[in-house]
């Protein structure tokens, strides 16, 4: 079956996030002044075959671990979604 | 030529500019600050310059393209007077609206910074008079973000209007996927507007301009710039 | 609060030390404080007796070891400021970032000088391609090297790369920077005076890297994520706008003083300033503008990037504050310079810190090994070291090329933008890089060199020989030296012989350093290089500055027409000891003996010189990594043009074709020059050993490699 | 009150997603070799002050036009969450 991972990794509480901070200024600058903070992070979304739903979170949190994600500054999320054709 | 110069919060190629007109033409260039209104009094060309605007967060040149002084540049070309956005400039360009497009990640995914090859297209322009066509130039790129972009019936468009000024080559002139560093569409170095006063680059002239940096192949281009301005004068 | 001197990072007797100066218990925050200045990467207080054995005068320094660069004199009251700096132990847990801030550091470093960041290079040891972590994290220190280079817009001009297994875990990043200086408008740390306001630029201060010198000061553990200080994250973005606003405000003459901020943060740099300005000076942690809420130790503490300490008149302040604005950045007065010699942090009306300047910041008492001569000569197979047959050559030529440090770099150096500020003359890939200044017109050489191989037969003879070899491809160029920089990097001063290599080595360079006239204006120490799978072999990383004479080009490296002698200037073989040959072949070794001659080292220095000046060769390539064969391999590679070089079976040995150590080159003449070379080289070895063309490498009538065939083994295709 | 606008920006179709097919074929290269698809896009997340979910809503949509999305090339959407705090 085919399963959607839908990935959020971002910035971890209390690191830096220069992006989201150049923009957060940038945004206010150009009239944007209800704007208090902005972060900015990547979003992957994976399509993947997989038997069942837990197979595809698990190979998904792994694709995290090993490649997509450096838990040492980034923070991440997944939701899975089945792909009905 | 009276130049301006303009300086974003992240820019760096600007005093490289400036050097390079000064020791082509010898004249003096401004540095005009991002957050001004308006351009100097006589300004004739404008350069945004290349380097990283806003640190290249975001979208490169998305941000400096909502600067202040973008409405003033905006006006300047639409006067007809020369604009060059070199680099990160071509990126404030096209993210402005001035230039149509943009420029993606490099295919390699990697910053690139080289020299390459580019074949002069079109000598009708303020900025080319004094290149052949078909001309090879050596200069130098250095980006992350070069693959010129155009959804198809657009690139079309621009193709037939033969706003092409630069395309990437072999240093024999041949073009080919193959010779073009970044994977830009139909090997597009450099683009102009319509009415062709406007040009976005990717390689960098003010790096081919002093044969001790191992290129003068820039040089013709501020040449061409202040004969044209120079005859604009005159008539 | 029970404080715990252990988990500070303090030992026994440092504590009782401290009680002794302060005359009570040190309070908390006091004492966190003290572990981190006390440590070792902040302190130097393993190696403080040993630097003080370098020559640091000459008539060229214009500032020497102790400011936070050393300066010397380019010419038309023109200064180069530079040093390096490691980021080791950052750059193991997380390359990416650890080697970006290693280079937003140490360009702040030559910042404070009041000095325009003008070039960067890189001094790698990597891990071999073959373990997947080593390459993971070569590819991310690569590209954070790039990453913060590149938009910070200083040109990463050149460099040095080295591949061993000891570094699989233990990379290596030495950073180097150097920037251009009006002599006249130089900014110091030494010159506070009470009533002075301190001024905060730059970035808001979080928890990033609080105690990272503590942790650079220590092996790594296994456990890569537990009791790790925060990863620093840099912002090359807001570095460029210090770069300009410091620049800006010093153009104005309001800068008293300048210190950046790096290891121990706000602490190290207000403590050291008053320090040295024999001043005291206080500071408002409430004042410290803030990413999040943090304890007054914590900010004091704080290694939060893109932050620097202006000293200046409080009249001035205003004006500062609005040029910091107009770049975007946070400007804060923090405190100010007192005459008690104290640094003193208050918060919330009351005193958390009160310790002497000069304590905080050089108060460490030095600590002394033990030193011990490694017991176990190691004995190394000598095997045969007669004539070699083409067929060997020929396979041993094609794996040097191929090895990783010989083989060709341009896949790292064109990730970097080498190019911005115009000024670079010869780019990455040559054996020595130039740039010019654009101030004055005049062109400087740089070249930064490593041999932990050789360093590991002979510390002391392997450390003068790594230098020698940043020396030599200047002379060749034309350069003459102005000064030296470097970084020491060594595993854990506290095995005892360990500390002896480190000591043999320091003598070494000093020794050089005193015998060639080029003194040491900076440098930078970085112990502790190991984890639970080893150590690294000693390696000195040296960069050396150099100054061409007015309207002189640099001498060619790499180009031959096919219309020249080749000449060998230096003796006939080399030495194979701590070669690339015999660490590929395990061959040979004891041909040849290692020896360091600073007699004939100057005498290859001023005729090097006169040849360059002189326009008599047209290329000049040091013999150094790989030997003679290497070296011309290099020369038919760029130049796509063959050579024949006329040697006779018996010469044919493996220490003429692949030693290295000494001074050695290979030297192209064209005809017209042959009398005046000669002239020149008279009194030195010095003999004519083939001429070039045709599309082969040769040995007499004996093709070695077609010039293709060695381009393809060189670029790995 | 505070809400959190939660943007996604993703390469539209057609536009070359050479990040997402890196990584797509990097995790096939390190044994994920269930996986048929790879895109990468942003994620940004921007605390922002309005009267309800409907002001905040727009003020979305118009930074995303303004500034976050240059929609030549990129597709966006948005989902706004009340902040409790
Ligand atoms: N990390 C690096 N950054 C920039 N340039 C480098 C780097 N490593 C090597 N280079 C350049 O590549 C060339 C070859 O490097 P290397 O093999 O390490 O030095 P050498 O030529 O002394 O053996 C040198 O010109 C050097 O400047
Ligand atoms: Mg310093």
């Amino acid at each position: 079956m085919n399963y959607l991972a839908k990935i959020l990794v971002f910035p971890r509480e209390g690191v830096l996030d220069t992006q989201g901070k150049a923009v957060g200024k940038a945004l206010g600058r150009i009239g944007f002044s209800s704007v208090k903070d902005v972060k900015i992070g990547k979003y992957i979304q994976v399509n993947l075959e997989a038997k069942d739903e837990k197979e595809a979170e698990t190979a998904a949190e792994e694709m995290c671990r090993e490649l997509l994600v450096n838990d040492l500054v980034e923070d991440h999320s997944i939701r899975i979604e089945r792909i009905v054709l | 030529m009276n130049t301006s110069v303009i300086v974003f919060p992240g820019s760096n190629c600007d005093l490289d500019v400036v050097h390079a007109i000064s020791s082509a033409l010898g004249t003096q260039a401004d540095l005009v600050w991002h957050d001004d209104n308006e351009l100097p009094q006589g300004t004739e060309l404008v350069v945004l310059p290349g380097g990283f605007s806003y640190g290249d967060y975001l979208r490169c040149g998305a941000m400096a393209a909502k600067s202040p002084i973008i409405r003033a540049v905006i006006e300047h070309a639409g006067s007809g007077l020369p604009v060059l956005g070199i680099c990160n400039g071509f990126q404030v360009l096209t993210e402005t609206g001035l230039l149509p497009g943009a420029l993606l990640a490099n295919r390699t995914l990697s910053f690139i910074c080289d020299f390459c090859h580019v074949r002069v297209e079109r000598n009708d322009t303020p900025f080319t008079s004094l290149y052949r066509k078909g001309q090879v130039l050596r200069i130098p790129i250095a980006h992350y973000e070069g693959m010129y972009f155009l959804p198809g019936d657009e690139l079309a468009k621009i193709e037939t209007a033969n706003r092409i000024v630069f395309r990437y080559c072999s240093p024999e002139g041949e073009v080919d996927d193959s010779f073009s560093p970044n994977g830009a569409l139909n090997c597009i170095a450099g683009i102009t507007n319509e009415a062709g006063n406007v040009l976005g680059m990717m390689p960098h002239p003010e790096r081919a301009s002093e044969s001790i940096l191992g290129s003068v192949d820039g040089l013709p281009l501020w040449q061409s710039l202040s004969r044209w301005l120079e005859g604009r004068n005159r008539s | 609060m029970k404080t715990d001197f252990r988990s500070a990072g303090l030992t026994a007797s440092e504590y009782s030390a401290i009680r002794e100066l302060l005359q009570r218990e040190p309070n908390f925050a006091e004492l966190r404080i003290l572990g981190v200045m006390w440590s070792e990467h902040c302190s130097y207080k393993s190696t403080r007796r040993l630097l003080s054995l370098f020559p640091k005068d000459g008539e060229q320094v214009v500032q020497g070891p102790g400011e936070n660069a050393g300066i010397v004199d380019a010419g038309d009251g023109w200064g180069i400021a530079f040093k390096v700096e490691s980021h080791n132990h950052p750059s193991a847990v997380a390359p990416y970032q650890g080697a970006a801030t290693g280079v937003g550091g140490i360009i702040r470093d030559i910042l404070a000088m009041g000095a325009r960041p003008a070039a960067l290079m890189d001094g790698l040891c990597l891990g071999l391609k073959t373990s997947s972590r080593a390459a993971a994290l070569a590819d991310g220190i690569v590209k954070g090297i790039a990453g913060y280079g590149n938009a910070v817009g200083v040109p990463t001009i050149g460099g040095k790369t080295l591949y061993s297994e000891c570094y699989n875990g233990n990379p290596l990043v030495n950073a180097m920077c150097l920037g251009t200086v009006k002599l006249d408008n130089i900014v110091s740390s030494r010159t506070a005076l009470p009533g002075h306001l301190a001024v905060l630029i730059g970035s808001r201060t979080g928890r990033d890297g609080i105690a990272g010198a503590a942790f650079a000061s220590s092996e790594l553990s296994d456990d890569t994520r537990s009791s790790r200080p925060q990863v620093q994250i840099g912002d090359p973005f807001v570095e460029k706008l210090l770069i300009e606003c410091c620049l800006e405000i010093h153009s104005k003459g309001l800068i008293v003083a300048m210190q950046d901020m790096g290891a121990a943060g706000i602490t190290s740099s207000s403590s050291e300033i008053a320090a040295k300005s024999g001043t005291g000076i206080r500071i408002e942690a409430d004042l410290v503008p803030l990413r999040e809420k943090m304890e007054p130790w914590e900010i004091a503490l704080s290694e939060s990037q893109e932050r620097m300490l202006l000293i200046a008149e409080p009249e001035h302040l205003d004006e500062i504050g609005s040029i910091a604005a107009k770049w975007q950045l946070e400007c804060a007065a923090i405190g100010e310079v007192t005459d008690d010699g104290l640094f003193v942090m208050t918060s919330g009306g009351s005193t958390v810190v009160s310790l002497p300047a000069e304590m905080v910041g050089g108060g460490c008492p030095p600590v002394l090994w033990p030193s011990k001569r490694p017991s176990s000569e190691t004995t190394l197979p000598d095997g045969g070291t007669g004539p070699l047959d083409s067929s060997v050559i020929r396979e041993t030529l094609a794996a040097i090329l191929r090895d990783p440090g010989i083989s060709d770099k341009s896949a790292i150096y064109k990730q970097y933008d080498y190019m911005v500020q115009t000024g670079t003359v010869v780019p990455p890939g040559r054996s020595v890089s130039v740039f010019r200044v654009r101030q004055n017109g005049r062109l400087i050489g740089v070249t930064m060199e490593a041999d932990p191989w050789k360093c590991s037969i002979d510390p002391f003879k392997g450390a003068a020989e790594t230098f020698l070899k940043a020396l030599r491809p200047l002379w060749l160029s034309g350069a003459a030296h102005l000064g030296m920089t470097n970084c020491l990097n060594y595993p854990s001063p506290e095995n005892p012989e360990n500390f002896w290599v480190l000591e043999e080595s320091v003598k070494g360079l000093a020794a050089v350093a005193g015998d060639l006239s080029c003194p040491v204006v900076s440098g930078n120490v970085s112990l502790y290089n190991e984890n639970p799978e080893g150590k690294i072999m000693p390696t000195p990383m040296v960069g050396v500055v150099g100054l061409f004479e007015k309207n002189l080009l640099p001498l060619e490296d790499q180009s031959a027409s096919g219309r020249e002698d080749i000449f060998l200037a230096g003796d006939l073989p080399g030495t194979l000891e701590g070669s690339l040959f015999a660490r590929l072949t395990g061959n040979g070794v004891h041909e040849g003996r290692i020896s360091y001659d600073p007699a004939k080292e100057s005498s290859f220095m001023s005729r090097a010189l006169e040849t360059a000046r002189g326009d008599l060769a047209t290329c000049a390539r040091p013999i150094a990594g790989g030997g003679l064969l290497t070296a011309l391999s290099r020369i038919c590679i760029s130049s796509n043009m063959g050579l024949t070089l006329l040697l006779e079976p018996p010469e044919i040995t493996p220490g003429l074709l692949f030693g290295e150590w000494g001074p050695r080159a290979v030297y192209l003449v064209p005809e017209g020059s042959l009398n005046g070379f000669l002239e020149t080289w008279d009194g030195f070895p010095v003999k004519k050993i083939g001429f070039t063309g045709d599309s082969s490498l040769s040995i007499g009538d004996r093709e070695i490699l077609p010039v293709k065939k060695m381009q393809k083994c060189w670029r790995g295709e």
